[in-house]
Order: structure tokens, then C-alpha cells, then sequence
């Protein structure tokens, strides 16, 4: 099972904060972008190749390459604007 | 270790709703400490860019178990980078008003130097890798701030110069 | 005219053998100034160089009729580069100790990039160009500081480079 | 007349911070420093060319070819070393 969170403009697109994902499991942060996107709707919009979103894994940022294990906290996110 | 092999002490990280004192972190951070030639410091603070009609709240959210890791590895890469003998970051969450203040970085090393870069340096980190995102509250509506161009170029420049 | 058009403010300029308030000259310097995106800041304190055996103090001497002057125009000069909308230099004249305060700059622009530079060029400019003497009082006797080679650098590299 | 200061290390050596000097007046910087240095011991010594010095006309910086005029406030002193 995978944890995953949404933050800022996208937790407000989706409509939720979090929801946990495990059947089929992800095997890399593309697998499960593609899931997402294939939800249609906000999800194919907000997490299209053309928009600008940010995938962190267990808290370090990750990669479309970057593996993914059962017990994985990601989340996708904006770009930051802190500061 | 460091450049200059100086003992470093953890930094001062804090991420909270509550305003801060400046001239407080700043006593703190260099209480005592002989080594210390010089502080470089950065203060943000709500603007209000559209000349008063513009906003009037600022909501910063932020990935709470993320933030404070993204913060110290921010610290521990300009450790790497200049010496550093200590340093403060604290950055503000919830609603803010402008001219309130959003972020302190604060940088004591032995040169200013090492300070002046370091301090810029968490700063350009923080506005492109701290995970905390600013929402908008103006008479036309609530918008999520998009981030800023100049702020990538800011942050990518340290991975190309030569400081 | 600055970069970005924006009416400037006359500096605060001070020479005076009081400390000072680092937290009260930056709340007075951005007292409800919402064009203010960040303060730049360096605070320099006396270092004590040989482990507590050395400096047991330090008196610092300067020409005040050209003092002020020099100052201002090291402001004036970082204005003409970047966009300031205000600034305090503040220095310390007499007999000092190691932690002391010698030195406040503080610089705030509308965005973090103009205060930093404007900070760090104002810094190394005084540090070069205004008429301030350090002398050390230590076990060995006393001494005038000599200027430092590094300083020079500092200072000539805004005369070469391109921000 | 040109009134003429002192300050730091060359107040010291020269053991007063300024003094009057008018006949003759040296027409540059240049002229002003090769009549203290005249003076031998002290004079000749910490102001030779060796030595680094810098000299204000009326509190702004100035080289050997400067100009000096009657009421003129120059002041000599070592590299500055404040902040």
C-alpha cells in the first residue's frame, strides 16, 4: 500500500488531502502518475505532461524514475512559493 | 567537516504560526560565541503588490513531515559549501497580512563572506525546494501564488558558478 | 531614478559609540512599508582572534568630517546598481570587546536579490573606503589592524563583474 | 593655508592630528607629500612610496595629482580598516 498526499492547488483540484493506493502497486512514480491520469477529469488535467507538479518520496524529491515500495509516503505537489 | 575545520553546532529550525523576534534570534544565535566576525541575515515579508487593492491575506501552507528535513539538508549543503558556525531559519505558516513577516535566515560565520553566500544561498534553496505554498486572498478572489521563474534561475545558478 | 522607478528614502547614517538594536532599526526601517519584499541584513561583531588569550579590546578611531559623507555615497553608489527603497548603516566609534557589535547594514528592496547585493556592496565598500581606524589592545601590547588584501578583493570584484 | 589631519598609525608618528601648512603651498597632493617627507625621520619614513597611505582632498579621496587649493582639508592616513 502506498500512501499518497496532495498539497496546495492540487489537494484542492482532487478534493482530498490523501488516499492510499494499493492494488495494482506502482512500481515507480510513472506507473503511478499514468493510474492517476487515467481517472480522467481534474486528475488527467491537473497531472499532465504540460502542467508543472512535484513528486517527493518518504520526503526527498523523486524522479518519474524513482522506485516505489509498499509502506512509500508520496506526494504530489505544486512547485513550491515558499519564502 | 567544514572549511576551516570549525566545530558546528545543529541549526535553529522552526517552522510556526506565531510571529519572530529578530533582534531575539539573532542574540541567541551569537550569545557568546568570540568566533563569530559577522551575520548575514535575511528577513521576508508580505508585500502588497497591487498598491493596497491588492491583497489582503496571504495562507501559507506546508507539507509539515517533509519541511524540516528539506530545511536542515538545505543548511548542511551550504555547511559544505562555507563555513558556518551557526545558523537559524524559521519560516511562518497560516494567514499573513502584508508587510508581516514570512522567513528569517540568519548565518554567523567567522568572514562576511562566508555569511553573505551561505545566507543567500538557504534562501534561494528554500524559495525552490522547502515544500510550503502561498494562497492569495484579494477582493477578485482566492488564487494559489505560482512559482516564480527567477526563482529557479536563482537557485540554478549555485550549481553552475564558481562562487 | 532607481531601477524599477521607486521614490527612494533617505538613508539612516550613523557614527556613535552606543550599541545598537539590531530588531528595533529593522522594525523602523520597514514601519509600514508594504512595497518591502525583504530586508538584507550584516551585523559585524568584534572576533577574538587568539582564543581568548588576544584581543581584550578594540578601539576604533575615524575622520568625521568625511565619514557621513563616505557613507552616503556608498549608498548612493548601490542604489545606482539596485533596487533599494531603503537602507541603515550604522557604526561604532571607541573601545569595543570581543562579541560586540561593530557594524549594521540593512538593506530593503522589493525583491531579495537587490537587498543582498545592495547589503554585501555596501559592506565591502566600507570596509575599503570609509575613514574608520581599528586598533588592539592585547597582552602583547597595542597595535593598528592592518587592511586586509582580502578586503580589496572584495571590493574590486564589483568593478569587474556583471551581477 | 591648507589645514592638514592626521589619523591612526601617521598620528601617532607624527605625534599631532593636523597642522597649518601655507608658504610655500604645494599647488597637488604630490607637491605636499614630497615637502613632508622632506622632513626626514618620521615623515620621510611612513610616507615614503613603499608605505601604504591614502590621502582625502576636503573628505574625498585623492590621488598624487590632485589639485589643492588655499583652505583646502587634506588628510592622510593609512589603508581603512573599520566594519
Amino acid at each position: 500500500m502506498l500512501n499518497v498526499l496532495y498539497f496546495a492547488s492540487l489537494r484542492e483540484a482532487f478534493g482530498k488531502p490523501s488516499e492510499h493506493i494499493s492494488s495494482p502497486l506502482p512500481t515507480n512514480v510513472e506507473a503511478l502518475i499514468l493510474l492517476l491520469r487515467a481517472r480522467g477529469g481534474v486528475w488527467s488535467e491537473s497531472l499532465g505532461a504540460d502542467k508543472r507538479w512535484r513528486v517527493a518520496v518518504n520526503q526527498e524529491m523523486a524522479s518519474m524514475e524513482t522506485a516505489l515500495n509498499a509502506g512509500d509516503e508520496i506526494a504530489i505537489f505544486p512547485p513550491v512559493t515558499g519564502g | 567537516m567544514p572549511p576551516g575545520g570549525i566545530v558546528t553546532t545543529m541549526p535553529t529550525i522552526r517552522v510556526q504560526t506565531e510571529d519572530f523576534d529578530v533582534g531575539a534570534e539573532m542574540t541567541a544565535l551569537r550569545a557568546g560565541n568570540a568566533k563569530i566576525g559577522g551575520i548575514a541575515a535575511f528577513v521576508g515579508l508580505v508585500r502588497d503588490v497591487n498598491d493596497g487593492a491588492g491583497v489582503s491575506t496571504l495562507t501559507l501552507e506546508h507539507y509539515p513531515a517533509m519541511t524540516q528535513k528539506a530545511l536542515v539538508e538545505i543548511v548542511d549543503q551550504a555547511r559544505v559549501r562555507w563555513e558556518v558556525i551557526d545558523a537559524t531559519v524559521i519560516h511562518r505558516i497560516g494567514q499573513l497580512s502584508p508587510t508581516d513577516q514570512i522567513v528569517l535566515v540568519l548565518v554567523a560565520s567567522g568572514h562576511r563572506g562566508d555569511s553573505f553566500q551561505a545566507c543567500e544561498y538557504i534562501m534561494d534553496f528554500l524559495k525552490t525546494r522547502a515544500p510550503f505554498w502561498k494562497k492569495e486572498s484579494t477582493v477578485d478572489g482566492d488564487h494559489w501564488v505560482s512559482a516564480k521563474k527567477s526563482d529557479d534561475t536563482a537557485t540554478s545558478r549555485w550549481q553552475t558558478e564558481q562562487n
